[in-house]
């Protein structure tokens, strides 16, 4: 199967927090909510927009991290934490150049978004968006 | 060179058959098979050590009469035909007394007071060290500064006078206040301390790296980004904004272009202004 | 004769023949032993007052040459002097004896009675060299030359057949016979262990690769061992012909000699060889014609017992902290640097040039079916005559000890045998009872000791056995490298276990928790120095149990060794009130004037039990209970 | 019986001359780490914290593990050694032959321990482990001369000269010399 991709469409982002909630309670450990991969901003009145990482090709986070803990995917794409390798530097959530690495200060461990791999590998939040904001596509094969 | 086996292959766990591929250790596979072997000196970022001596399995194939040994799971590599037993007789004989030994080397260390409980040790059966603190000496520290950061803190002296520490004891110059090692420390004996914008550890204090937009203290130093430019080949600009400020550039410039999207234009005019005069 | 360099086989064996026949082969040698047990006794001093007594040109006229030669062994009695061809032995030479041995012996014909070596059995004085009992009942290969040669003379060591093996395995065999000669000849590494060289060899030859390494291990650490110094001293172009054959046969390009920190002498004799030897064209590049190359460093160890161990020693040559890794990927895969090394010790190396000269067949006719050849050992302790022994494999311990050794040192019922320590720290004590085993890797093995390097210390009953399992585990912890927790926290706790014993506070279920203990330290550590570590305490246990249950049940330490379970007092009788205790005690315990006729106290209090008073009473007026 | 790990606590400016010269020696490799140490221990009877950061940074080696191997082997002393440096060898044949008792002795005469050096800087007692010449024991090599069969009144006499002398200062190395044969 082609990688996916997670299109954001500002334009149709109505603020209603959806996806920061999806993401929260899928990614949460033993029926509590974690904190969410997803971060919606509100940019001018009424017009938001939701932060996701970009699964980049050669991505800061990736050439930043000194133990080799993030690795992309070369069949999904998907940017990919290796919790048992990180050794919490944090060099990666200052990399990123879009702020898509997170730290969660109660589990002291870097996420980020995952596109949902292992979480029935359909992106939640664009399940739960309620506008076109958040869809999926699939990718050109890759060559 | 002719191949000497298959690169996949099957061994036996505690009866069970699983399988393992070349290049793998004992312990990767108890640990993919969710068989649990106790480990204090093993983290997957750096190569494995073999010091706590827990991991210890015993091992035989069929092919040595009867003969068995007991071998370090996270350094024997994994071969075809292996039988392994996690948790036999001499297996805990080796745990429980390492686990006693280090039950009287560090009495307050909960994490090993723990893991003695459970085999079966609550209080050492050994004279317990004078002025304890909660250093294993696993060199769990000393091996993950090596691969992640500048190797500034290292085992010193040697036997039972073994310690980890810093060039004569003093500040480690070397040292870029990364925390790697206190991060990656089993029983919690590294500390480190953040007030404001500096940052202590090893008796030395570093000063954070500040956000260029809100002026905020970044999670790194200013050591650790001048090392990470360096040795990950990164431009610096690469660590001069925090996440938020990161975020919000992010947001704004999506959200200009989602604003010029839904009046029906492709490119922000700024943008294509600057195009057209190159 | 000037320098040359040989740019083929014949050329070297032209030059080697012509040595053979000259002047210098037929010379008389005044052979002066320069190791370093005689340097410590003067010997000096007595080269010197040769050369002064003897210049050059009455060498030439006199047709003899005096030498400085490596150690004889016979260490008790130097500084040691010999006369060849005819054997004439003298001991105990000073510088003021030189004048009377030139004019009597050298110029003169006559034996010097005062200064030759008298047989403590029969009581007379022995002329010849051959007819010694420490000698005549030895059989020397590794040590072939020690004694005979100047080890800073190359040709010296041609004149004894040097570099022949070499010039034979370079010009008629290929490196494959060459290792299938070792395997033929069954030779087992003489460091430790005694693993099979052949095997070794072989694996590393099929580990595959361009790079291969060839080291001999000169970390003579086993406390009580110095077969390797005396080698290396005084034999060092043997440790390198058999370090450039092993090289040839594994077609390896790089050798390393890792020796001891503790032995200075050894790296300047090695790094003298090394020049001639690459100026003589015997090593660097073509060697001898043959196209083959190989160079060799030495490598100076730190101070580090560990780094005896192969895995240590590769990253101590390095440059690294000696910490031994895990040996599931043998050395001979990957060792030094990750490329695939063969290591064998000094002795072994020193052995591979016999073995190809005269022919597998000849080694394998020596010593027992599993080991084969001959073994040297550095007998010490309560020995009469300590020094350097080689002999078959297959001799018996008393047959070293009472032969060669000349028997016990002191009389009385404190002097009698009690065991011999073999195999270092990580050997056992052997008792009585097993004298007659014949010594091989395997036997002493079987009786929970070692082969070891070879370091056999005689112990009599005067030696407290719990305190040399002590004194063993305090060596351990002191040279553990720390790295892993069953040997690094075991043998310390091991050691306080054992210590509260010899201080009379221990139970009877420390010798339960020592068992315990014991069998984890042994399944659990990295390394060998940990495995085995437990052995001493094994071995006295399992032998002289007895005298672990004096010191626990009665308080009492059998030989009086036990500080705290002794106390000393004077023997009005036998004291004649010379006083010499008085000063000799550092906490001024003994209380008394030195005159004829006082009579000494020792306050037991103050005293510490230190055992200076003992030492300096020459009328045995100190008893100790 | 360890070395001390404390920061010098001497203040004296260290020529790092000999040090250059040292490194000058050897490639800029890594291996050579240990030789170049050696040298430099024999050079100033202690490694200098000084000497040992440019050591590091020649040879590529950071500062923490150049500080290992120095407190790891025995050869090494971060602190400086006596003018006379009495090694106790405490090998097993000197231990049966009475090298505790010479210790012993040594360290109640001089008031140090083991790996301790007097205040006077004239003494510096080491035990050591073999010193492969058990046939002698006991042995103590005094600055790389061994003195064998070693009893307690010899002992007294290995220390004895210099200490005379001591109180004239740097002026008395000549005699010191001579005990040394």
């Amino acid at each position: 199967m082609n990688p996916l991709r997670l299109v954001v469409q500002p334009q149709h982002c109505i603020g209603c927090r959806a996806c920061e909630l999806a993401c929260a309670f899928t990614h949460g450990a033993e029926g509590q909510p974690g904190a969410s991969r997803c971060r919606t901003l509100t940019v001018g009145k009424d017009e938001y927009v939701p932060v996701l990482c970009l699964q980049c090709d050669h991505a800061a986070c990736v050439q930043s991290c000194p133990t080799g803990a993030i690795s992309q995917d070369p069949v999904t794409k998907i940017v990919h934490v290796d919790q048992e390798v990180c050794v919490r530097c944090m060099a990666c959530t200052v990399a990123c150049p879009f702020g898509n690495m997170h730290f969660d200060p109660n589990g002291q461990f870097v996420h980020k978004c995952d596109l949902c791999a292992g979480h029935g590998d359909y992106p939640r939040c664009a399940m739960f968006c309620p506008t076109r904001c958040l869809s999926v596509e699939r990718m050109e094969p890759v060559s | 060179m002719e191949q000497t086996g298959p690169s996949t292959f099957y061994m036996t766990i505690n009866g069970r058959r699983v399988q393992a591929s070349a290049g793998e250790y004992v312990l990767d596979v108890t640990r993919r098979n969710g068989i649990h072997v106790p480990t204090l000196c093993h983290h997957p970022a750096v190569e494995p050590f073999g010091s706590c001596r827990l991991c210890m399995v015993e091992v035989t194939k069929e092919a040595w009469k009867g003969w068995k040994g007991l071998m370090t799971a996270c350094l024997y590599p994994a071969a075809d035909g292996l039988v392994i037993e996690t948790d036999s007789e001499s297996v805990h004989r080796v745990r429980r007394n390492v686990l006693d030994l280090l039950l009287a080397r560090c009495p307050d260390s909960g994490v090993i007071q723990k893991l003695a409980a459970e085999y079966g040790v609550t209080r050492t059966t050994f004279t317990p060290r004078e002025n304890p603190d909660l250093c294993i000496l696993c060199g769990l520290c000393t091996r993950v500064c090596e691969t992640a950061a500048t190797a500034a803190i290292t085992t010193a002296m040697r036997g039972h006078e073994r310690v980890v520490g810093t060039p004569w004891g003093g500040p480690p110059p070397d040292c870029i206040g990364c925390l790697a090692c206190a991060h990656v420390c089993p029983t919690g004996h590294i500390t480190f301390e953040e007030h404001g914008l500096t940052r202590s550890i090893w008796g030395r204090e570093f000063e954070l790296e500040r956000c260029a937009d809100c002026g905020k203290p970044l999670p790194i130093t200013r050591d650790q980004a001048a090392f990470l430019c360096r040795r990950q080949e990164m431009d610096p600009s690469y660590f001069s904004r925090c996440a938020d400020c990161q975020r919000k550039m992010v947001a704004e410039r999506m959200g200009r272009m989602a604003r010029w999207q839904t009046l029906g234009l492709a490119q922000e005019p700024a943008e294509r202004g600057k195009e057209v005069a190159r | 004769m000037d320098t040359v360099r040989y740019e083929t086989v014949d050329a070297f064996r032209d030059h080697a023949a012509a040595l053979r026949g000259s002047d210098l082969a037929r010379r008389r040698r005044v052979l002066v032993c320069c190791g370093t047990g005689c340097l410590a006794g003067g010997a000096r001093g007595v080269a010197e007052a040769f050369a002064e007594h003897l210049p050059d040109n009455k060498q030439t006229e006199l047709g003899l040459v005096v030498k400085r030669t490596g150690c004889h062994g016979f260490c008790e009695k130097g500084p040691l002097v010999v006369l060849m061809p005819r054997g004439t032995f003298y001991r105990g030479v000073k510088p003021k004896h030189v004048p009377e041995i030139v004019e009597r012996s050298v110029v003169g014909d006559e034996v010097i009675e005062e200064l030759l070596y008298v047989d403590p059995g029969t009581g007379k004085p022995v002329a010849g060299y051959g007819d010694i009992e420490f000698y005549a009942k030895q059989t020397r290969v590794a040590m072939r030359n020690i004694g005979l040669i100047d080890p800073a003379n190359i040709d010296d060591y041609m004149l004894r057949g040097g570099y022949d093996a070499l010039a034979r395995a370079l010009s008629t065999m290929s490196p494959e016979q060459v290792l299938q000669t070792i395997e033929a000849a069954k030779l087992r590494g003489r460091g430790g262990g005694g693993f099979d060289a052949g095997r070794k060899w072989r694996s590393c030859k099929r580990a595959g690769g361009d790079v291969r390494y060839v080291i001999a291990n000169g970390d003579e650490g086993d406390p009580g061992a110095f077969m390797d110094r005396s080698i290396m001293e005084g034999d060092p172009h043997a440790v390198l012909e058999g370090l450039i054959i092993g090289g040839y046969a594994l077609e390896s390009s790089q050798g390393y000699i890792y020796v001891r920190q503790e032995y200075p002498l050894a790296v300047e004799h090695l790094q003298r060889a090394i020049e001639d030897a690459r100026g003589r064209g015997l090593l660097g590049e073509n060697i001898l014609g043959s196209g083959y190359s190989f160079e060799i460093e030495i490598s100076r160890g730190g101070g580090a017992f560990v780094c005896g161990e192969s895995s240590a020693l590769m990253r101590s040559v390095e440059g690294k902290v000696g910490e031994p890794r895990a040996k599931y990927i043998h050395a001979t895969d990957k060792g030094l640097w990750d490329r695939p090394t063969v290591l064998n010790n000094v002795e072994t190396w020193a052995t591979v040039p016999c073995i190809v000269e005269k022919g597998p067949e000849w080694f394998t006719g020596l010593g027992t079916e599993r080991s084969k050849g001959t073994k040297a050992f550095s007998l010490v302790g309560k020995v009469k005559n300590t020094g350097l022994v080689e002999v078959e494999m297959g001799t018996t311990l008393r047959q070293i000890i009472f032969g060669p050794g000349g028997g016990m040192l002191d009389t009385g019922e404190r002097g009698k045998f009690k065991a011999v320590q073999t195999g270092g720290p990580s050997g056992g004590c052997v008792p009585e009872s097993l004298l007659d085993l014949p010594v091989d890797f395997d036997t002493l093995t079987e009786v929970g000791s070692m082969m070891g390097s070879g370091g056999m210390i005689v112990m009599d009953h005067s030696t407290c056995m719990v305190d040399v399992a002590r004194y063993f585990l305090s060596f351990l912890v002191d040279e553990s490298c720390g790295k892993c927790v069953p040997c690094r926290e075991g043998l310390f706790q091991m050691y306080q276990i054992v210590s509260r014993i010899c201080e009379g506070k221990g139970t009877p279920a420390d010798l339960d928790k020592i068992d315990d203990l014991s069998q984890a330290i042994i399944l659990g550590s990295l390394c060998a120095l940990g495995k085995s570590g437990p052995n001493p305490v094994l071995s006295t246990l399992q032998y002289f149990r007895h005298e672990y249950e004096a010191h626990i049940n009665e308080k009492r330490c059998p030989a009086g060794v036990c500080k705290a379970l002794i106390t000393y007092s004077v023997v009005n009788d036998r004291c004649d009130g010379c006083g010499a205790c008085l000063s000799a005690c550092a906490v001024g315990a003994i209380m008394g004037t030195p005159k004829k006729g006082d009579t000494f106290k020792i306050d037991a209090l103050a005293c510490d039990r230190c055992g200076a008073c003992v030492a300096v009473c020459k009328r045995g007026a100190i008893a100790v209970a | 019986m360890t070395q001390s790990t404390q920061t010098q606590s001497m203040t004296t400016e260290v020529d790092t001359r000999p040090a250059e010269e040292i490194l000058g020696q050897y490639p800029a490799d890594a291996r050579y780490l240990i030789s170049v140490m050696q040298d430099i221990q024999l050079r100033y009877r202690y490694l200098p914290r000084e000497a040992l950061e440019r050591v590091a940074e020649r040879l590529g080696v950071p500062l923490a593990k150049v500080y290992g191997v120095a407190t790891f082997y025995k050869a090494f002393s971060l602190t400086p050694k006596g003018e006379k440096e009495l090694r106790v060898c405490t090998g097993t044949a000197c231990h049966i032959r009475g090298a505790p008792l010479i210790l012993s002795e040594l360290t109640k005469r001089l008031g140090i321990k083991p790996g301790e050096t007097t205040p006077d800087m004239l003494f510096s007692i080491e035990a050591v482990n073999c010193v492969g010449a058990c046939a002698l024991a006991p042995v103590v090599v005094v600055n790389d001369v061994a003195h064998g069969n070693v009893s307690v009144t010899g002992v007294r006499r290995l220390i004895k000269a210099p200490r005379k002398s001591g109180g004239a200062g740097g002026g008395t190395n000549k005699t010191t010399k001579k005990q040394d044969n």
